[in-house]
């Protein structure tokens, strides 16, 4: 498990967007609709993804493009699109996967990679989206109040994995 | 060499076990004055005072397994009274006092000892409780005082005040009679004083149903595995299986079923000499006399009518414990065990009298049911014996519910030990 | 450590769950008398048995409920929420 | 006379690698692979401890960590298991419980009082005559636990892990090693874990010397060792199994939580001794211990044994004693050894005598057995002491049966029966996801071990697939391998049958003769299998005693429950790493660079005030002056932010909170106050209505994600056309206070701050420094101010902005301390400080916040109950302000004629009216404003407070309201 770097992702927005309309929206993206708890990926990170039937989430890459795309196609009222602040990372290397089994009970390996996952990891809530093209690559995010905690312990535990 | 144990030396086999603890009667009989459900210690204190102060020996205890093999067995094993309202004051007050001479009643060891009793506050509310719990016990003459962080330290060196970092102790609700004792001896005890006075104990026999006449107003007897008995008065002593039983004379009570976890360590050279508790980590330590560090904590969530061990307890147990006591974590666990806590809305017992005549109801114990075994014992009796509910227990009748009365136990919520 | 098998986000330990009680129908306010509303905010039909149940996923946001048996601790059925609804 | 042998085929030695330790200060000189008790057989000493309660001495005796007679601790190690635990380089121990050592033990000679000490003494004696109490504790008390605990110890925490494979197997003997073959084979991804340094199990130390298994075996390693899809533990120890095929292995490195699909419990036998006069001097063994110091230390047990069988592996083991170089002087055969098949004619072959239906009597010797005495058994199992036939012997065998390591079959709930053909108890079914195999499941025969392990393994990982394999699986055997009662009384006693707990036959059964005659009883009263060894070697005899003594059958007196841990496991193990998830707002670098001094609430780390002053008062003092006449800046970041939308949202708000809220105006702020179903106030806040269907709810820093959950379950449970998002780390929050507020934030706003177009209670969005925020004129600190709300990402920037454009202004931050008094002088609640677990609105003096006219709101019909019962009020107090007594502190009791009459819930000394004041429940609703009431101090002290009308500051509320431009104007 050597070589696993933990890094805060740059240029990236995020968006929770919610609302009797929002499904109505979401469809008429260029990406298309996403099903629930599958990412519907576009660019490196990029991707949108559904937690409910008028609930979904949309990380943009740095140009906002889709955002904007979004704004423009959901204009009415009952479409709300609420920025997300959430601390995000990137965790790279082969062995994220193991390194996961030391700070969350969810088993990523059986996992399925195109998945939308939400785990417990170190005591905090966090969502998870594998790289679509490299799958030694996962973006996460959680609350941007823990992100300071969770950065501390993550680069602890990869320490203390390193040296095994 | 103490005399009694001399006289147990030369005693010779043939004559061990005479009089038995606990005789095994062939049958049940087909009528008895009072049938208490329950034979743990609630169970048979009760029968114990009914024999001893109103000379009602015509009465049987059912037991469904084995006597004391309840909450009696799986509990924290701490005796003390500086509850948060006068009503829980006085009651377990009145218990304790009972247990300073029980072992000379019941003449059996029952290792009491009183060893000082913090309750630790990790944060400004919690010492407001504490403050809070400290007044109203001076007030009725009870020994509980706030403590600082020095006095705890004096006491206590082995503890580490700032706790690995996160939620430090500010101080502590430092209650000096506070107490532990061999939960089993106290079964034992009053099981056997109940039993030389006439009382019948049935072990392995389960309640399966309640008789009550026509309208259901009344209780007449109960079905059991081993037959139906009739009963003048029938109380129900159950703790953690006390929805099973109200529930077959249709009464709905707000009690409700939660596990309550417990391990112990390898027996070590004793070096606790007081009972420790954690009000915000909701955790528990004292050293039993065997040896064994008796560690808990909260209930599980969810309700469960089950004593299954879970290991989530273990872990959430060992990593405060070990914030609390650095040097735990070179002990090991030897054995977890669990109880079935019956909690009810304002952390205060359910006990007297019921709607349906000659029914009694003595539970919603939660996680103070062994400190209270002399005096719920003793008051049941009275109750039972005089259909009149006695003063001390006025203010935990089930009708509480109906008008809003709650008792104030509940505070600021965090259940204590 | 007692496993939920949830839909989307499939088999999950208890320890990511939240208890939110058991599903309890509240009675018309204006039609219960006192004694009726009190025994609703806290009587429980707290013997074991199979009851419908709140279950909060933390990580997801997301509300289940579910049929417990509160003898066994066995998961025996997700229950559509509308089958929980009630108008006031 | 070098007590090693010669190498051994399957030793665990390096005899490369020396290693030197010190035992009670004494050199002994091991190899590399050796066990603390190895090391010291191997110098020679057999003396390993002391027991528990009679301090006898006491050796080598099961060999495999199932008895604590091996016991030493040091420095930094507590309860360290001599058999077990290896002999590093350098180690130094000394024997646990005793005072002088192992040898010179001060209460070596206790068991010479055990007439004394019957069971249960300490039950019946030593409490009476009451005086001599304390002093008959302290003897308890001295000799209750083993091994002493160091204080100091800080050996610190093992991470733990989680594991996932489709078939975990437990034990890595015959069966175990075949049945995780079968399983990889077959395509699963396997664990296989053993509590031993190596694989093998009884392959290697009961058939190290049958040729007709090498290949087997060799086959067997080989492919568990070399297939990746088995990952192999050794020295790895299954804790107990939970709910769901959970189960954590403690490894030497930490526990690993593993979800198993499938298990397969291969985990074998512990074997139980025969209990007779001073079956516990030293030399006095298993069978299966002495084939282990053999096997795998090399290790010769002893020069002379004698042995007591009754089944064939007594011969197997008398076999390795001979080739060994052992003299085997008498085998006593509880039955007829002609049913013992070809092993034990070779046995006899060899020229020992062997003593048909003879049990062992007694042994002598008192640092080591010196002889045995064999005697024959008569019609009713008892041995006839008429016929005495006595051995020389320095070792004495035991192979008289065994009881199957069924603890975790138990756990997971399957139905164990008593198998009395082969004389132990085993699973009839087993739960789904669990599978037994091997001696455990009662197949004996080595081979069809391996072919039950095999089918077992393949059954499990097609189970894994959700498949079924239809496998033949060998059936239990037929021969009897367990004695059913290989227990002789003596009339001089020491006849142990729990080593731990140092219980001996006749404690036992006078327990049951003093009405403990059932197993849960007598366990407790007895303390038989109570020891740290938890039974392993006493529960399956005490079983078989009790039965006997009451006429019962094995399956009617039934067993304990078997709970884990399956050996105890160490506390820095379980506890694992440190996690304590700390929530952090974005100010935090510039709070400590003011030097804020933190507070912890809930997961929240928040500034309590700022060390500017001298002392902690004086820092407070000076925060709350700065909002009263100048200017301050808190960060209320901590606060729970739920945005509530959707056509329902009006109703959604009306049927959560106690006042109306569907009729508040678009841009306008309002009070929530929410109780729970029985009318107890749990939270409060402010809410923002965005427009017609959107509302902005801020509550209380501890209830931010409850309020959110229940809000949710609500909107789902009522079916309402609504939603609700937890924004509360999303967004952060800033309240700008004091007369200058308005001044100085007009020109850092695109806002319009004047009176007329951005009221008190409104609330307004627009921008700051470029960012989008959120004004809302709130009035928790009773001045002008305006609570800024921004996203998480700008709102460190806005706040040092803040900092350097009001400077001039003397902005100054304050913290939770200094807003308790401010909000405190304008009287305002704090929940769950002001009110408890039961307070409801009226008594917390806010009938005002409860709307009966709405038709609906949570807790409505309780208020209508509650209204008429309120017996006591919150009301407002002051001290003089002359007063100079003791210091009124929150929870000390109003007193009145000497009963309790109400509590003191909030109080502070109050540096705008230089007096204490505070809030009070008082338990009398005839008290009124005017009225004194009397506050008991810390030392008892009676001391005079005056009922005062609320709020105590600006009771006009003019202060929040006028635009004071900067003038020193302070409303008393």
């Amino acid at each position: 498990m050597k070589n696993l770097k933990l890094e805060k992702a740059q240029n990236l927005e995020m968006w929770h967007v919610r609302g009797q309309a929002a499904p109505a929206a979401i469809a008429s993206l260029s990406c298309g609709a996403p099903e629930m708890f599958k990412i519907n990926s576009f660019g490196d990170f990029g991707f949108t993804t559904a937690t409910g039937a008028t609930e979904f989430y949309l990380v943009d890459e740095k140009d906002g493009s889709v955002a904007a795309e979004l704004k423009a196609k959901a204009g009415d009222a009952d479409t709300f699109m609420f920025p997300r602040q959430d601390a995000l990372f990137v965790l790279s290397g082969e062995g994220w996967k193991d390194m996961m089994l030391r700070v969350s009970a969810f088993n990523f390996k059986a996992a399925d990679d195109s998945g939308y996952i939400t785990a417990n990891m170190a005591g905090v809530s966090v969502w998870f989206r594998v790289n679509s093209t490299d799958p030694n690559k996962v973006l996460f995010g959680c609350d941007p109040s823990y992100g300071h905690y969770l950065y501390e312990t993550l680069c602890d535990v990869i320490k203390e994995v390193a040296a095994l | 060499m103490p005399y009694r144990l001399l006289k147990y030396a030369f005693k010779n086999p043939e004559e061990l076990g005479d009089p038995r603890y606990f005789d095994q009667p062939e049958k049940l009989k087909s009528s008895y004055d009072v049938v208490i459900i329950g034979g743990g210690g609630h169970g048979l204190a009760c029968a114990y005072y009914l024999a001893r102060d109103f000379g009602i020996t015509n009465v049987a205890v059912l037991e469904q397994g084995y006597v004391g093999g309840g909450n009696t067995g799986r509990n924290t094993t701490i005796v003390r009274s500086n509850y948060l309202t006068p009503e829980g004051v006085k009651f377990y007050d009145e218990s304790l006092k009972l247990y300073l001479d029980l072992s000379d009643d019941l003449d059996i060891n029952l290792m009491y000892s009183t060893r000082g009793h913090f309750t630790l506050a990790h944060s400004d509310s919690a010492m407001r409780t504490s403050r809070w719990r400290a007044e109203t016990n001076k007030h009725l003459g009870i020994d509980s005082e706030v403590v600082d962080r020095q006095f705890i330290k004096n006491e206590v060196p082995y503890l580490d005040l700032d706790c690995g970092g996160t939620h430090p102790i500010m101080g502590a609700l430092y209650h000096g009679p506070g107490a532990v004792a061999r939960h089993d001896a106290v079964a034992w005890g009053y099981g056997r004083a109940a039993n030389v006075r006439g009382v019948e104990i049935h072990q392995k026999t389960q309640v399966t149903g309640i008789k009550t006449n026509d309208d259901g107003t009344k209780v007449v007897g109960v079905e059991t595995n081993r037959g139906f008995v009739q009963a003048g008065k029938v109380i129900s002593m159950v703790a953690g299986s006390s929805p099973r039983i109200t529930s077959m004379v249709g009464l709905k009570t707000p009690i409700e079923i939660f596990p309550l976890q417990a391990c112990v360590t390898e027996p070590v050279k004793p070096f606790m000499d007081t009972i420790i508790v954690s009000g915000s980590l909701h955790c528990y330590v004292s050293q039993s006399s065997r040896g064994e560090m008796v560690m808990g904590a909260s209930a599980d969530p969810q309700e469960l009518h089950s004593t299954r061990s879970s290991f989530d307890f273990v872990e959430g147990l060992t990593d405060q414990m070990m914030d609390l006591l650095p040097f735990t974590g070179g002990l090991r666990l030897m054995r977890q065990w669990a109880g079935m806590c019956d909690m009810t809305p304002d952390f205060a017992p359910i006990m007297g009298k019921t709607p349906i005549d000659n029914f009694y109801l003595d539970g919603g114990w939660g996680t103070w049911g062994f400190k209270a075994t002399p005096v719920s014992g003793k008051t049941m009796a009275y109750t039972v014996a005089n259909d009149k509910v006695h003063d001390l227990i006025k203010p935990f009748g089930l009708d509480r519910f109906d008008t809003y009365k709650l008792v104030g136990e509940k505070g600021a919520a965090s259940v204590g030990h | 450590m007692k496993v939920i098998d949830c839909p989307h986000i499939g088999k999950r330990p208890m320890s990511e769950f939240v208890y939110g009680h058991e599903v309890r129908e509240m009675p018309k306010p204006s039609e219960a008398s006192d004694k009726e509303w009190a025994d609703y905010v806290f009587s429980r039909d707290g013997a074991p048995g199979v009851k419908k149940e709140w279950w909060h996923h933390v990580p997801s946001g997301i509300w289940f409920v579910f049929e417990r048996d509160t003898l066994t601790d066995k998961f025996i059925r997700l229950v559509d929420i509308a089958e929980v609804q009630y108008e006031l | 006379m070098s007590y090693r042998l010669q190498e051994q085929p399957f030793e665990w030695i390096d005899r490369s690698k020396t290693v030197n330790i010190e035992v009670e200060g004494r050199p002994m000189r091991g190899f590399e692979g050796d066990t603390i008790s190895s090391t010291m057989l191997a110098n020679g000493v057999i003396h390993m401890g002391r027991s528990f309660k009679y301090h006898r001495i006491r050796g080598p005796f099961t060999f495999a960590n199932h008895d604590i007679n091996a016991l030493f601790e040091n420095a930094d190690k507590t309860h360290v298991r001599g058999d077990v635990e290896l002999a590093e380089d350098g180690l130094k121990l000394k024997g646990a419980n005793t005072i002088g050592g192992i040898a010179k033990d001060k209460f070596r000679h206790l068991s010479l009082l055990s007439r004394f000490l019957v069971v249960g003494f300490y039950y019946k004696g030593l409490f009476k005559p009451r005086f001599l109490r304390p002093f008959y504790e302290r003897i308890i008390r001295e000799s209750a636990g083993l091994g002493k605990v160091d204080l100091n110890w800080r050996g610190g925490r093992k991470s733990k892990r989680y594991g996932f494979c489709d078939v975990l197997v437990i034990g890595a003997g015959p069966a175990g090693m075949a049945a995780a073959k079968a399983a990889a084979e077959s395509g699963a991804q396997v664990m296989l874990v053993d509590e031993n340094a190596q694989i093998g199990g009884s392959l290697d130390y009961q058939y190290a010397n049958d040729a007709s298994v090498a290949d087997t075996r060799s086959e067997l390693k080989e492919a568990v060792l070399n297939n990746e899809n088995i990952e192999v533990h050794t020295s790895s120890v299954a804790v107990g199994w939970y709910t769901d095929n959970w189960m954590p292995i403690n490894t030497p490195n930490g526990i690993i939580k593993v979800r198993a699909e499938q298990v397969v419990m291969a985990t074998g036998l512990f074997e139980q001794p025969s209990i007779f006069h001073k079956n516990d001097v030293p030399g006095v063994m298993m069978a299966s211990a002495a084939q282990r110091m053999i096997a795998r230390y090399a290790i010769k047990p002893c020069e002379v044994a004698a042995m007591v069988v009754a089944n064939e592996d007594g011969y197997r083991a008398a076999l390795d004693l001979l080739k060994a170089g052992v003299k085997i002087n008498a085998i006593a055969d509880l039955e007829d050894h002609e049913d013992r098949g070809d092993l034990a004619k070779q046995v006899k072959a060899q020229g020992v005598q062997i003593y048909d239906h003879h049990g062992i009597y007694e042994v002598e010797g008192k640092d080591r057995v010196t002889s045995a005495t064999l005697c024959p058994l008569n019609a009713s199992g008892e041995l006839d002491t008429s016929r005495k036939t006595t051995v020389p012997c320095d070792g004495v065998m035991m192979s008289v049966g065994w009881a199957p390591a069924t603890h975790m079959l138990f756990q997971c709930k399957a139905d164990i029966k008593y198998d009395a053909t082969i004389g132990q108890f085993r699973a009839q079914s087993l739960p789904e996801g669990m599978f037994a195999a091997g001696r455990v499941n009662g197949v004996f025969d080595i081979k069809d071990q391996i072919a039950d392990g095999a089918g077992a393994g393949q059954q499990a990982a097609a189970a894994a697939k959700g498949e079924s394999a239809d496998v033949q699986r060998p059936e239990p055997t037929k021969v009897r391998q367990s004695h059913e009662y290989p227990i002789f009384s003596h009339p001089k006693a020491k006849n142990f049958l729990d080593y731990d707990e140092d219980i001996q036959l006749k404690d036992y059964i006078n327990a049951a003769k003093e009405g403990f005659d059932n197993i849960e009883l007598i366990k407790r009263f007895s303390t038989n299998g109570m020891g740290p060894s938890q039974g392993k070697h006493s529960n399956m005899n005490g079983i078989r005693i009790l039965a006997k003594h009451t006429g019962k059958s094995i399956d009617e007196t039934g067993s304990t429950t078997a709970r884990p841990m399956f050996h105890p496991t160490p506390v820095g193990h379980l506890g694992g790493r440190r996690f304590r998830a700390e929530r952090v707002t974005p100010m935090q670098e510039s709070h400590v660079a003011h030097k804020a001094v933190f507070m912890e609430a809930g997961a929240w780390l928040r500034p309590e005030y700022y060390d500017t002053e001298a002392t902690r008062t004086e820092s407070i003092h000076a925060e709350v002056n700065a909002v009263r006449t100048g200017l301050g800046i808190i960060d209320v970041s901590t606060l729970g932010k739920i945005e509530v939308f959707g056509p329902d949202a009006p109703e959604v708000m009306d049927r959560i909170c106690t006042m109306r809220m569907s009729n508040m105006k678009i841009g306008m702020t309002r009070y929530a106050l929410v109780v729970d179903e029985a009318g107890v106030i749990t939270d409060d806040g402010v809410v923002v209505r965005y427009a017609d269907d959107h509302f902005y709810y801020t509550t209380t820093t501890g209830s931010s994600d409850p309020a959110f959950r229940t809000l949710q379950k609500q909107i789902l449970e009522w079916g309402l056309k609504a939603e609700a998002v937890n924004r509360t780390g999303q967004l952060q929050a800033m309240n700008l206070a004091g007369p200058l507020a308005r001044q100085k934030l007009a020109p850092l706003t695109d806002i319009d701050l004047s009176e007329e177009a951005f009221p008190y209670l409104a609330a307004r969005t627009g921008t700051m420094y470029g960012k989008p925020v959120t004004l809302a004129r709130v009035g928790f600190v009773g001045e002008l101010g305006y609570e800024i709300h921004c996203l998480s990402g700008d709102a460190a920037e806005i706040w040092d902005n803040l900092l350097r454009d009001c400077a001039d202004a003397g902005i100054r931050p304050f913290g939770v301390e200094a807003q308790r008094l401010l909000r405190l002088e304008k009287g305002h609640v704090i929940v769950t400080q002001d009110t408890d677990g039961l307070t409801n609105p009226y008594e917390a003096g806010m009938p005002w916040a409860v709307h009966m006219k709405k038709d609906f709101f949570i807790g409505k019909r309780s208020l209508e109950i509650l209204k008429p019962l309120q017996a006591r009020k919150l009301m407002g107090f002051m001290f003089p302000e002359s007063y100079s007594g003791g210091t009124p502190k929150e929870c000390h009791l109003l007193i009145k004629d000497g009963e309790l009459n109400g509590r003191i819930t909030s109080v502070s000394y109050s540096p705008t009216f230089n007096r204490y004041l505070g809030l009070a429940y008082v338990d009398d609703m005839n008290a009124n404003v005017g009225d004194a009431v009397n506050v008991r101090l810390d030392d008892g002290a009676l001391v005079e407070a005056e009922l005062v009308s609320l709020p105590f500051y600006d009771p006009e509320g003019k202060r929040q309201t006028c635009d004071v431009d900067g003038t020193e104007e302070k409303v008393a």
